[in-house]
């Protein structure tokens, strides 16, 4: 009882998907009666999202969940958590082995460039040669990672298939539209998170593509459920972050009260969410999905 | 002597006394003198830009109705903003959180209206009163502590930033609420901001066939353009407020004395503590116009909202020829600033140029913007 | 003799730790050019800008016309009639000679339910009244910093006369001037006072002001060292008045009395 | 006479000739004397803070050894920029592409060593050169133009940060590059930036029950803190340099000389334009510092790297008592400046703070110590 | 007479459409106090500057010890002997004293390989040569903004003595001082030019410039009307000149002559 955990996430203050995984963890929190906050640099920036993992670790709580944006830069600092006595569970980006690398007790997510590939594997299934892929944080090196995968699914040059479209969303919109007509060819757009994803819904509705036009985008949210509901978004990505912050809470709790912890990583996606099932996605979109 | 500003003191001092001709000095031309104004680089850059375009990106769609009232949203929302900056600029300050109270004013309206139920005219109007009392405050602690703008604004980046987002998590959990646009449906107020003026006008051009008209999909029939958007109408009104403000009036004299010489306009009985305060206050309005369109046009309001924008009016407001020292520009500059600015942001994307190399080119413009106008001032004036 | 326009009674100011005036006196009647001498530092820029609403008093009082007044700030001054032209010109060199000319008092004309300046009556006036000055202007566009530094003085000048000052304050108006700029500046102070205004004149240049000065004050060291009538005092007298009876240097003699 | 800037000037003119006692003038203490300094603020500043957090969060390890060195990369951090930051701001101009600049050197590194596989210290040395070139290029564009740094150094904090995503994603598809930690392994140059000293005293010091060891895991019994990383050296060395420079030099006396009034100081004969240049050159050499061992310790390069750090390291000069228009300040000041910013971010998160807020705490803090620091400077300096 | 320690031949500059001069010619003399006199605009500034480095020349030549220099900027001519004490006042009022008096040639004290300011000396010096001019400091660190005008001037004049100007060049220093002030600086004037240093002394004033000029320069509209030695030219006369020759203003009679 009253255990303290801490996550660190690698997203900048704003940005909306990770309000899931904040609800989530004070949900399983309040479920197993431990104390948890939340961390993340405030600009995104990697760096400092090291120093907040060695400060979570000098304030020895009873364990840290942290996301492995990059594991070159986070190794250090988590290794030496581990080596503190401090049990780690990866979440979210990373993948499996990188996370038994540095000395995590498990991994819970979905590794961001496989989940790029096969979106990008499925849409050639589906008969698209080519895509634009609307890319709000370009310089953010993780979420890029789902661009690349996705060319890479595709088996198309990444180049100039990504656009730097900035997060206002006049600016998204109108960038979407301006490319879409000087590049009539375009055969599929993908987003990258509710950013990006409904500012281009409204431009393919004005356009007139919305509909015709191959769309896909990663993560959930009111916008991109309505998308889905009304035929604009073939699919979205839900890696279900609401796993990757519930899970480690409780497997955590038990880890130190009964010294359980389940045998296996968990794979939290991807999944494809379309039309079909979309009632309780639609609920809790933004909140619990 | 009390030292002069070096810029727009071009011609010489005509001597006491001496009202004939100075053999001293070589005779300005009427055409020279008419060219020299604040706006005059932006007028050249505005022409040159689009020059540019005209021969980098015709074929693309960037000058179909279309395209143009793609660059022209875009460029009509760096005027909402520059607008208000501009005057602040001459006024001799300026404001960095600009972009924080965008987003501020979008969740306030979002809160207000979705969450707490209020009509959306009320959250509406609450926004504005909030955000143009923090503008107050933001004058307030400017004018008494004499600190730097600069400082006392970025603090307000991050606290409005910071209070944005702990609002929207506290109370809903998220940090976009969308839903507004059902909220928003038949309100008087919302409507001032959210839609589309001159239907009627655009389907008659339609049908006369001077504008494309959707081939296939869902809006088949309709034509491609339908309407204005109130976000230009808003843009034009600022502007010409502004402008008319500035130019045409007691307190725009005020703006220029306040900015041009704050003490030596106190002397002469300025309330230049006040044109300060003001100042900032139209600067929050401004922001808040932006604020309430981009959530009456998307339906939702997000923590993230606004981002850099205050670099992004100034950068305007500085491309048209305003002193970032305060004292001098024009309402018009910032406009053709924001217009130049516009273009090529969604010009570069017409033209198909690799998209990381986005920021390069908008730095390289900034750059090349204020180098011609200081330069295009310097040889009309004779200046050195 | 008439009621002062104004009369300031044992101001004091103290700025934090220093004392700039610790108990000044002093009246102007219409017509009549008050000089006010002293050393730098004396506190003649203070004192003025007490009477001209820059400063509050610490201490003492303002009378105007018998009753005493409180300014709030520089318009309340401007309101009762004190028109100043400070020693830092208290001009806009970016702005037009117009605009500064009409600083806080703008012509207005109503167009609809709105107010706009009227530039034309503006410009007009501006011309003629820089005219009366004698100076023409090219043009009353021209920017306040492109004029020399006595025709921004006649401006100030221009100005405050045409606003039917009661009291015109000038603060130490010849010191950059050129020989002719100086006398055009003393002949407009002699055309002022003869239209019936009170001038205070400030100025460290003793023939200057034994030239228009109808009274004189000294300050020293922010007291009045005494105020003397025209006549009752020779130039070599209030000289050393100025300098606080010290000793000034031993090259006095070749300069033949008055610096 | 010249206006004089009002600020640092509180004690009233002596008169001329009168060496004697001046009874118009209150007596000043010497020890009041002795506090009429820009870095009194943050004296202050830093003892409240420090005051503040030992009640607040003792018991969250922030003041065990772990917690101090956690806090005081952070705090050498920002104290590298700083010094950069502080003398330039002090020759009276300020650089807005500093974040910028930190992303452009690490990618620079990890492009030339990773991916172009040349040995790391021609890296390094590559990126110095350089950034210290760009940090050039800013100056004479100052110069030459005549523009206010704001502007120049804007359009360079988009350019810069352009070309770094730009260069990443061209080159290897990435905006993320790793792997440099192998690359810098034996490397002597990587060794000065990446690595730790002391760490025979940190050994000894757990061997005496003084600070902590690991009880389990691989590294078991070893010290928790193994040696200072090499930052916190640097970060010393820079604010020594910076603050002997300052003050003991005559490079030092001409870069107050050109912030101070850069006019006059050209009249004395002080090569002002040389002075800003080498001081922009300066803040692009901390910044790469910053860059080069923020690589060599985390072995990789990201394109995000650095971004808003030129407002923090303006943020910390500024509580460090200098002032923004130039021509005073003091690195010990901006030092502890950084010493404070370094300590409240890191302690909000001890303090366990919830961190949406933690921006309303970064700006409120700001204004605090901005306004601390004049109103210090005022009550003792009897200045109004 | 002896060569002059600087000759200017035919100086002209151009600022754009500005002529400032057109062709000026002036020579200084060891220990000679050369008076530059003349209206507002008339080009002084501009000439002085030219003289020191500031300002390239359009056309003409400078000639130091009879063989041509072209000074590339301030720190060349400085180095060449020649001291300016500019009209705008060429002070850091943010800095000390010390730093100031030192600005450009700071004494140096090695530490092994390195070189600091010897602060020591330097603040000794400082006192010492401001108490030759008659200052007292309270200390050498004050700031320059803290002290008077007529102190600063002071500081600016000994800072040229002291290293060793051959030319000392005052533009308008006694403007805006008072009569103590004013007569201290004509002293220190006097004082330097007993050393043999050539003094260039810039006035509006009839009377300062006749109370310690050797030769009086009059320039009017960017051209020299010529060059009177002492006790060749009588004040009234100088004034005239200084005027351009235009009628001054009526109150004229009423100053006794001089302005
Ligand atoms: N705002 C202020 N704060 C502190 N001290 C001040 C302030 N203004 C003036 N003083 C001081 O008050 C005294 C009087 O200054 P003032 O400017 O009135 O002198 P003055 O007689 O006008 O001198 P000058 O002939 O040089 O113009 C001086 O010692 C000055 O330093
Ligand atoms: N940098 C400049 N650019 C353009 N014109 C200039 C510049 N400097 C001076 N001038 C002009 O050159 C002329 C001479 O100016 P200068 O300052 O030399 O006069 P001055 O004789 O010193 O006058 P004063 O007695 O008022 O100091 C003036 O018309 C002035 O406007
Ligand atoms: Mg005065
Ligand atoms: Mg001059």
């Amino acid at each position: 009882e009253g255990e303290k955990f801490i996550l660190v996430s690698h997203a900048p203050d704003s940005d909306s998907w990770w309000n899931t995984i904040k609800n989530a963890m004070a949900l399983a929190g309040e479920q197993v009666g431990a104390e948890v906050e939340y961390r993340n640099p405030p600009t995104g920036d990697i760096g400092d999202m090291a120093r907040i993992i060695s400060q979570a670790a000098a304030s020895n709580p009873d364990g840290i969940i942290t996301t492995l944006a990059d594991p070159d830069v986070l190794r250090g600092p988590i290794e030496d958590a581990v080596a503190k006595g401090i049990p780690v569970i990866i979440i979210n980006s990373g993948t499996p082995e990188q996370a038994a690398e540095v000395g995590a007790l498990m991994y819970i997510g979905q590794p961001e460039y496989d989940a790029g590939l096969a979106a990008g594997m499925r849409a050639k299934r589906d008969g698209v040669g080519s895509f634009l892929c609307v890319n709000h944080v370009v310089s953010n090196p993780v979420v890029g990672e789902r661009c690349r995968g996705f060319a890479d699914g595709l088996g198309v040059d990444l180049g100039k298939s990504m656009i730097d479209s900035g997060q206002d969303p006049a600016e998204i919109k109108n960038k979407v539209k301006a490319y879409l007509s000087a590049n009539p060819s375009t055969e599929a757009v993908l987003t990258l998170g509710p950013t990006s994803a409904g500012p281009t819904i409204e431009a393919l509705k004005e356009n007139g593509m919305a509909g015709s036009l191959y769309f896909g985008t990663f993560d959930l949210g009111t916008e991109i459920v309505k998308g889905i509901k009304d035929g604009t978004i073939k699919w979205g990505i839900d890696q279900q972050p609401f796993l990757q912050a519930y899970m480690p809470v409780i497997i955590l709790a038990n880890y130190q009260r009964f010294g359980v912890l389940p045998g296996n990583n968990i794979n939290s996606g991807p999944g494809f969410v379309t039309k079909e099932a979309l009632e309780k996605v639609e609920k809790y979109a933004g909140e619990y999905r | 002597m009390t030292a002069t500003k070096a810029e727009p003191d071009p011609s010489p001092a005509p001597r006491s006394g001496a009202p004939e001709k100075d053999e001293r000095v070589k005779e300005i031309s009427g055409f020279r003198k008419a060219m020299i104004r604040p706006e005059l680089g932006s007028i050249c850059g505005t022409i040159l830009v689009f020059v540019f375009f005209l021969l980098v990106a015709r074929d693309s769609g960037m000058f179909s109705a279309e395209g143009v009232l793609n660059w022209g949203v875009v460029s009509a929302q760096f005027a909402i903003i520059a607008a208000g900056a501009c005057l602040l600029m001459i006024a001799g300050e300026f404001d960095l959180s600009v972009g924080s109270m965008i987003g501020f004013s979008g969740i306030v309206i979002a809160l207000m209206s979705v969450t707490w139920d209020f009509p959306m005219w009320v959250a509406i109007i609450t926004a504005f009163i909030v955000a143009v009392a923090i503008g107050w405050l933001n004058g307030y602690l400017v004018i008494r502590t004499g600190l730097p703008s600069f400082i006392v604004t970025l603090a307000f980046l991050y606290i409005l930033r910071g209070l944005t987002i702990f609002a929207a998590i506290a109370t809903t959990n998220k940090t976009i609420i969308g839903g507004i646009r059902d909220k928003a449906e038949g309100d008087w107020l919302a409507a001032l901001f959210g839609g589309k003026i001159l239907n009627g006008l655009f389907v008659w051009l339609a049908d006369l066939g001077l504008i494309g008209k959707f081939v296939a999909g869902s809006r088949a029939g309709q034509p491609i353009v339908d309407g204005v958007p109130m976000l230009i109408v808003w843009a034009l009104i600022l502007i010409v407020f502004a402008h008319v403000l500035l130019t045409r009036t007691q307190f725009g004299n005020w703006i220029y004395a306040s900015g041009g010489d704050a003490q030596a306009a106190r002397y002469t009985g300025v309330p230049v503590d006040r044109v300060k305060i003001l100042m900032f206050m139209f600067t929050a309005f401004c922001a808040t116009v932006f604020a309430t369109c981009q959530v009456m046009e998307f339906g939702s309001a997000a923590a993230d909202r606004g981002l850099l924008k205050e670099f992004e009016a100034i950068i305007s407001v500085v491309i048209g020829g305003a002193l970032l020292t305060g004292g001098y520009g024009s309402v018009i500059g910032a406009a053709l600033g924001a217009l130049i600015f516009g273009v090529v942001q969604q010009g570069l994307f017409f033209a198909g140029v690799e998209s990381s190399l986005f920021r390069v080119f908008l730095g390289g413009i900034l750059l090349l913007a204020v180098i011609l106008n200081t330069y295009i001032r310097r040889i009309i004036t004779g200046e050195r | 003799m008439s009621t002062p326009l104004i009369e300031l009674r044992d101001i004091e100011k103290h700025f934090g730790a220093v004392i700039a005036l610790a108990g000044v006196s002093l009246s102007v009647h219409p017509g009549e050019c008050h000089c006010l001498l002293g050393d730098n530092g004396a506190g003649k820029s203070t004192f003025i800008k007490t009477m001209s609403g820059v400063h509050a008093p610490s201490k003492g009082q303002i009378l105007m016309g018998g009753s005493e007044v409180k300014f709030g700030g520089t318009r309340n001054a401007i309101e009762a009639g004190i028109a100043t032209v400070y020693q830092d010109l208290a001009m806009i060199p970016l702005m037009s000679v117009t605009r500064n000319f009409w600083m806080g008092r703008e012509p207005k004309k109503r167009v609809g339910p709105l107010k706009f300046i009227d530039f034309e009556t503006a410009n007009r006036v501006t011309m003629e009244e820089m005219a009366k000055m004698g100076i023409r202007l090219r043009e009353p566009n021209q920017a306040v910093g492109t004029l020399s530094g006595g025709e921004r003085q006649t401006v100030a000048i221009a100005r405050a006369v045409h606003f039917g000052a009661k009291v015109l304050i000038l603060d130490e108006p010849t010191s950059a001037l050129g020989v002719r700029q100086t006398s055009n500046v003393l002949a407009t102070i002699d055309k002022v006072r003869k239209k019936g205004i009170g001038v205070v004149f400030i100025s460290h240049n003793v023939r200057h002001a034994m030239a228009v000065g109808d009274r004189f004050t000294v300050l020293n060291r922010g007291q009045t060292l005494g105020t003397a009538k025209r006549g009752e005092i020779s130039p070599e007298e209030l000289q050393e008045m100025m300098a606080g009876g010290e000793e000034l240097a031993e090259l006095e003699g070749s300069l033949g009395g008055t610096v």
